[in-house]
């Protein structure tokens, strides 16, 4: 299986503050990758790494064969990486058509064929129905659905998920996960931050565990529930999600 | 094109569209007074200048103070060439508007990493710069200012017409074609992407937009049209000096007319234009001998436009129809 | 929402109809101009109103609100005192048109100032040029006005040919740079003034005292410009040398640095150029400072304000200005205006700062008198060479003049000095009342 | 050597004018996040109180500093609750919009009220100037500077160690996690307004020992406040502090030693300067 996206010895220091030290990690073509670990661990500073929000302090970043270290976040966008963020970037002003068209724009100036990968991506997204609706207007569940259709829109390879089931109620979340399946098995590799374990399980072909800044251990879901070093440094207080 | 202009308007607002147009038109030929001339022509004027302002200011979110600097240059744009060269305004008009654009492409890059307050202070301190080295450069005739009337040049090649009412049919044409570019762009990526600059910088880079480089592209396009504006003004005055143009006052006045008018909207400019321009003059007019009175009515009413109405005026009708609403549901509610 | 999509759909529809109105952009101009030769003759026309039996309107523009309000609003009371004077019956004052009332030769007419406030900004100025014009239909045009102004000003009396009688020095308005028909200058040009500044400082010589080294503050705006560039030519003229000539900004929030490089310096004469504002700044920097030049000559501006006394006090002692007038020249309606002006301007003393300007008034009315009619070209004839007997005018001049470019070369100036608290004419020889204290003593000594 | 201490000194006295100005902007600037540009007019509206209160009493203008700050003190207190609290609901370019409306009001409502004529203080009671060697000292620019330093340290006092003090700044740093601890941020905000407009009063105060009373005068200081406060950080006092004694250097040094006509042309260049390299201004706020 071919690597969409190679990560080796990515360090990033803010100030005193060594929030990734060392990471190494691959993500397959195809794979949906769980990142876990608590709170702190740097799992979104790796992200804005991946992504270029921040340049790396040393090691390297190499997106479907072309190496992105130095490379701006848009730069990035545009080679295929889409991203969603923690709390939701929505463009309030802006209907729920008009944020998905502005990622639909990426690969195409003209407005018709634009206007139909927004049709197609809001359908994909269940939000068909709240087309001319205010962004700023969404709940929650709506509101991270509106920026995966957003990211979609951009027709990634590689999809960077923060946290998208944060906040979500049990049927959210179920929606949310036969979302990200869809999108899976239309050929996007996913890369996802969660903190819900029984998603991470269930979703994700494997897990890389980073804990305050260092890669602790990169496997299968049963290997890492089973590996006693990742129970006593994440999971050893029992999972704190609420079932 | 036209589906672009006219697919989002029903017959009905087409129709009021015609109307308004066949009166803008027809309005000049009903008074015979030079001062109802001067309130037209300064409508139409200050509708460009707010126009291009909000390019950036309404569109891509960067308020800008200072965009006095572009107003005079479009003025010595079009005074110098002819001061000099005997050049025509056909020709000074654009390159005046390409000598704009490119001040703001060289400007733009570093001060358009500043945001917000430090933005507008940062251009406010730039216009003034800009003042100084007028007022105090050879080759601008320092303070003294430009005179370009000429007598008996041909009035067609260098814009001198001695009827105003000519200078008001041009302008006006200008402006509708300002006001179409604007109508198109608003339909088209580059000014979705400003948009998305405006909502959120972030996700904007995060679905491929390069955010400097389309900010800068935001600041030329609106430095061009500020400073066609103010070559019109200079072509329409025929005298200018830097201590009318490049002031802190016209600045905020170019910012005024696109906040009271509605920001981010395609014809917010030219109706706060309307308001502002009538409302200046007639306080003038009226109260002007009372020293000081009528500016001190125009502030308040500023005041109570911008705080009651932050969308502008565009949103006056939604708001009274939202308020008779209320009531009517309160009197239903009575019953 | 809705009403957006109404306002967006009217005026995008404008295209359409205004392209077909004016046959397409491209030769927008040339419907256009059919228009205006229909029409501009109509706005000519109307320009010029046939001379009404009863009332003769002259157009005034002066600043009444704004920074130079108060010395807008002082010339104005002037203006309205002349006008009254000869509207009504004043055997008393030996002053042109004083005698009967009205103008004798259009049957007694009156004349109304009309009154239009310029806020002190060009801008405005024309836009109320234009009323007084097309609304107001003013014969001819006048006031306080800046030199920036008068050229702004000028475009539109240019282009609707009706006479503009200004006193706004500025040697560019009269030195044929730019061909004006319909602008007449009767007061002194800035080289006059500067000359009999010059002049003054060689009397100085003459009598013993060091003036060797001339120093140049002036403010960065039209009038200052114009100023310091005729007093740098003159300098080479008169062999001063000239140690220090800077510029500042108008309104400026310190001149320390100025007076701090004057000190430097330490030129024999200082020749200021601004307004009241900085003036009076500049004043009491130098006070603060302990330095004070032994010459200081103020370009009128700032220095003949009321404001200048009432702000600054005893510490205007010593200090010259160029002007075209001064309370002790011995023309006998000068008298009679010094008392029957405090009734205008409940207290205030008739000054230099308001004497140019409302002389244009009654020099218009006299032409308009000679003219027989307001036609402006007949107008324009009696202004271009008014036969008036200087006497009965209240102003330093033996006669009138005007060269090819309308200006009065026959002006005289008279250079005055401040002595215990008023300004007294120390030069030219025979206007003079009192001695030139020509080194003043410095801060401390006084 | 005398013209550069003379130069220095200068710079300092001026600085000290742009410093209160810029801390009254940077503190409303800090809390609410609102850019006043009708600080220029508070400092007007206090000159014109210490003019009359001098004609009147008799009295040198420090003894009218309680009255001005007090009066300008209610002023800020009323503006901000009528229009201010008002504005912060809508769109910031508003605030910005109704506060230079404000200033447009406040200039010519002083006009009608006074009139244009130039008022100045011929009598200060300090009178003359001392020299220590070169340096000349006007004794009616002492005052001033100790009024200045007098104010520096109340704020920082009042900023660091009072607890309404903390609960302004605590506000400037998270509007809602200081709620969250219980701070009325509503009183910071009304406190912190009222607080701006009464060290613009003390600046006024202060300067009306050297410079004339007219109702325009605001508006020659409000850039310079500006760029003070953007230099020195935004909405940090301190950093106002510093930036407006920077300006104030920078515009007499220039003047002297380059050419008076390009005085405020240097100073917007060496703050276009300190932009570039550090954007978030010398001390970096907010």
């Amino acid at each position: 299986m071919r690597n969409i996206l190679e990560i080796t010895d990515a360090t990033k220091q803010f100030g005193g503050l060594m929030a990734n030290e060392g990471i190494t990690f691959n993500v397959g073509e195809g794979e949906i990758v769980g990142v876990v670990g608590p709170n702190g661990a740097g799992k979104t500073t790796l992200f804005n790494s991946v992504s270029g929000a921040h340049t790396l302090t040393r090691g390297s970043i190499v997106f479907d064969g072309q190496d992105v270290t130095q490379k701006k976040a848009h730069e990035i966008a545009r080679l295929g990486v889409g991203r969603t963020f923690q709390i939701p970037q929505s463009l309030n002003e802006m209907t729920v058509t008009e944020n998905v068209l502005v990622g639909a724009l990426m690969h195409t100036a003209d407005m018709k064929k634009a206007a139909e990968k927004v049709q197609e991506t809001l359908e994909l997204c269940n939000l068909a129905h709240r087309k001319d609706m205010l962004a700023g207007k969404l709940n929650v569940a709506q509101k991270k659905r509106l920026e995966i259709a957003r990211a979609m829109a951009t027709d990634p390879k590689l999809l960077l998920l923060d946290e998208t089931m944060a906040g979500l109620t049990a049927t959210e979340r179920k929606d949310a996960v036969d979302l990200i399946l869809k999108i899976n098995r239309m050929g996007v590799s996913i890369l996802t931050i969660e903190h819900n374990m029984d998603v991470v399980m269930t979703v994700s072909n494997r897990v890389v565990v980073l804990v305050s800044g260092k890669l602790l251990m990169v496997g299968t879901p049963e290997e890492v529930t089973s590996n006693p070093e990742v129970i006593s440094a994440y999971l050893g207080g029992g999972s704190d999600t609420d079932e | 094109m036209l589906k672009t202009l006219f697919g989002d308007y029903s017959k009905k607002q087409l129709a009021i569209g015609a109307v308004l147009i066949v009166i803008a038109l027809i309005l000049p030929q009903l008074t015979k007074s030079l001062f109802m001339y001067n309130l037209l022509i300064l409508i139409v004027i200050w509708s460009i200048l707010g126009m291009g302002w909000n390019v950036m200011g309404g569109f891509c979110g960067q308020v800008s103070n200072g965009h006095s600097m572009f107003y005079g240059f479009g003025a010595y744009c079009v005074g110098l060439p002819l001061q000099y060269f005997g050049l025509s305004p056909w020709i000074a008009i654009p390159f005046g508007m390409c000598f704009c654009a490119c001040v703001a492409w060289v400007i733009g890059k570093p001060v358009l990493r500043l945001k917000g307050h430090a933005f507008a202070i940062c251009t406010m301190a730039l216009a003034e710069c800009m003042r100084y080295i007028c007022v105090n450069m050879e080759f601008t005739n320092g303070a003294k200012g430009v005179n370009m009337f000429k007598k008996g040049v041909n009035p067609i090649l260098f814009l001198q017409f001695k009827d105003p009412r000519v200078y008001y049919y041009l302008y006006f044409v200008i402006m509708l074609i300002v006001l179409a570019v604007t109508k198109i762009l608003s339909k088209k990526r580059f000014f979705y992407y400003l948009r998305t600059i405006k909502g959120n910088e972030d996700a904007a880079a995060s679905v491929g937009i390069d955010v400097s480089r389309y900010k800068v592209r935001a600041y030329m396009l609106s430095a061009a049209i500020v400073s066609l504006g103010g070559s019109l003004y200079a072509q329409y005055m025929l005298y200018f000096d830097p201590a009318s143009m490049m002031t802190l006052n016209v600045s905020m006045m170019i910012v005024l007319v696109a906040v009271m008018g509605g920001i981010g909207t395609v014809f917010g400019p030219i109706l706060g234009a309307i308001v502002i321009e009538c409302l200046s003059e007639f306080t003038r007019a009226s109260l002007g001998q009372y020293g000081g009175l009528d500016m001190v009515l125009y502030g308040c009413l500023v005041i109570i436009i911008v705080l009651f109405l932050p969308g502008g005026l565009l949103t006056l009708p939604a708001k009274i129809r939202e308020y008779m609403d209320r009531k009517a549901s309160k009197e239903g509610a009575a019953k | 929402m809705k009403f957006k999509r109404v306002i967006s759909g009217l005026l995008a529809a404008a295209m359409v109809i205004s392209l077909a109105a004016c046959g397409g952009s491209g030769s927008g101009g040339s419907a256009a101009p059919a228009a205006e030769a229909g029409t501009g003759a109509a706005a000519e026309a109307e320009a010029a109103p046939a001379a009404s039996g009863d009332v003769i309107k002259i157009g005034w523009l002066a600043p009444l609100t704004g920074t130079s309000a108060e010395n807008g609003q002082q010339v104005t009371w002037a203006a309205e005192m002349i006008v009254d004077i000869i509207n009504e019956e004043h055997g008393d004052i030996n002053m042109l048109l004083a005698a009967d009332a009205g103008l004798p030769n259009l049957g007694g007419a009156k004349i109304q100032l009309v009154e239009a406030d310029t806020k002190g900004d060009t801008t405005v100025a024309t836009s109320e040029a234009k009323r007084l014009i097309s609304e107001e239909g003013c014969v001819a045009i006048t006031g306080q006005l800046t030199s920036g102004m008068s050229k702004a000003i000028s475009v539109i009396t240019e282009q609707y040919e009706v006479p503009l009688v200004t006193a706004g020095s500025a040697v560019t308005l009269t030195d044929g740079t730019e061909d004006y028909d319909w602008l007449f200058r009767y007061n002194l040009t800035d080289a006059t003034y500067i000359d009999d500044s010059y002049k003054l400082m060689d009397e100085a010589n003459a009598a013993g005292h060091e003036i060797k080294t001339v120093a140049f503050l002036s403010e960065d705006s039209e009038f200052g410009a114009n100023i310091v560039t005729v007093e740098v030519d003159k300098a080479a003229e008169y062999g001063y040398e000239v140690v220090e000539n800077m510029t500042y900004a108008a309104n400026s929030t310190s001149l320390s640095s100025e007076v701090i490089k004057l000190k430097d310096a330490n030129p024999d004469c200082l020749m200021v150029a601004g307004y009241a504002t900085d003036v009076i700044l500049l004043m009491k920097t130098m006070k603060d400072q302990d330095w004070f030049p032994k010459m200081l000559i103020g370009q009128r501006g700032g220095f003949v304000t009321d404001d200048f006394f009432s702000a600054l006090g005893a510490d205007t002692e010593y200090v010259y200005s160029t002007g075209g007038w001064a309370p002790d020249i011995e023309k006998d309606c000068i008298a009679s205006l010094q008392e029957l002006y405090p009734s205008y301007s409940n207290g205030i003393a008739f000054n230099e700062g308001m004497s140019k300007d409302c002389a244009d008034v009654l020099l218009i009315a006299a032409c308009i008198n000679q003219a027989g009619t307001t036609d402006s070209a007949a107008l324009a004839e009696a202004l271009k060479n008014p036969d008036v007997d200087c006497a009965q005018i209240f102003m330093p001049w033996e006669s009138i003049s005007m060269d090819e470019n309308n200006q009065n070369t026959a002006a005289t100036g008279v250079v005055t000095q401040v002595q215990n608290g008023s300004y007294v004419t120390v030069y030219p020889e025979n206007a003079k009342n009192a001695d030139a204290v020509f080194e003043a003593p410095t801060w401390s000594a006084r | 050597m005398s013209t550069f201490l003379q130069a220095i000194y200068e710079g300092l006295i001026n600085g000290t004018v742009y410093a209160m100005i810029a801390m009254g902007i940077a503190l409303v600037w800090g809390v609410m996040g609102i850019l006043s540009f009708s600080q220029g007019e508070f400092l007007m509206i206090a000159m014109f109180i210490a003019y009359f209160f001098t004609t009147a009493t008799g009295f040198p203008p420090v003894l009218a500093l309680p009255l001005c700050m007090g009066v300008l003190f209610v002023l800020g207190f009323c503006i901000y609750k009528t229009i201010i609290y008002k504005a912060l609901q809508g769109p910031t370019l508003s605030q910005r919009l109704i506060t230079f409306a404000l200033s447009m009001v406040l200039v010519n409502g002083m006009l009608m009220l006074f009139g244009g004529t130039f008022r100045t203080i011929q009598n200060t009671g300090m009178d003359g100037a001392f020299s220590i060697g070169p340096l000349v000292i006007a004794k009616n620019r002492i005052i001033p500077l100790i009024i200045a330093i007098c104010i520096f340290c109340f704020m920082l006092w009042f900023l660091n160690k009072t607890r309404q003090g903390k609960a302004i700044r605590a506000t400037s740093m998270d509007k809602t996690a200081a709620e969250l601890v219980g701070i009325n941020t509503e009183k910071s905000y009304s406190l912190a307004f009222g607080l701006s407009a009464a060290i613009a009063g003390a600046a006024g105060c202060a300067l009306s020992y050297y410079y004339y009373c007219y109702p325009s005068v605001g508006g020659n200081f409000q850039l310079f406040g500006f760029i003070a406060v953007v230099m020195g950080g935004f909405g940090s006092v301190e950093g106002a502090i510093v930036g407006g004694m920077i300006m104030g250097l920078v515009d007499s040094l220039t003047g002297v030693y380059f050419n008076t006509a390009f005085k405020y042309l240097g100073v917007c260049v060496i703050f276009m300067l300190i932009l570039q390299f550090k954007p978030k201004g010398l001390f970096g706020g907010k």
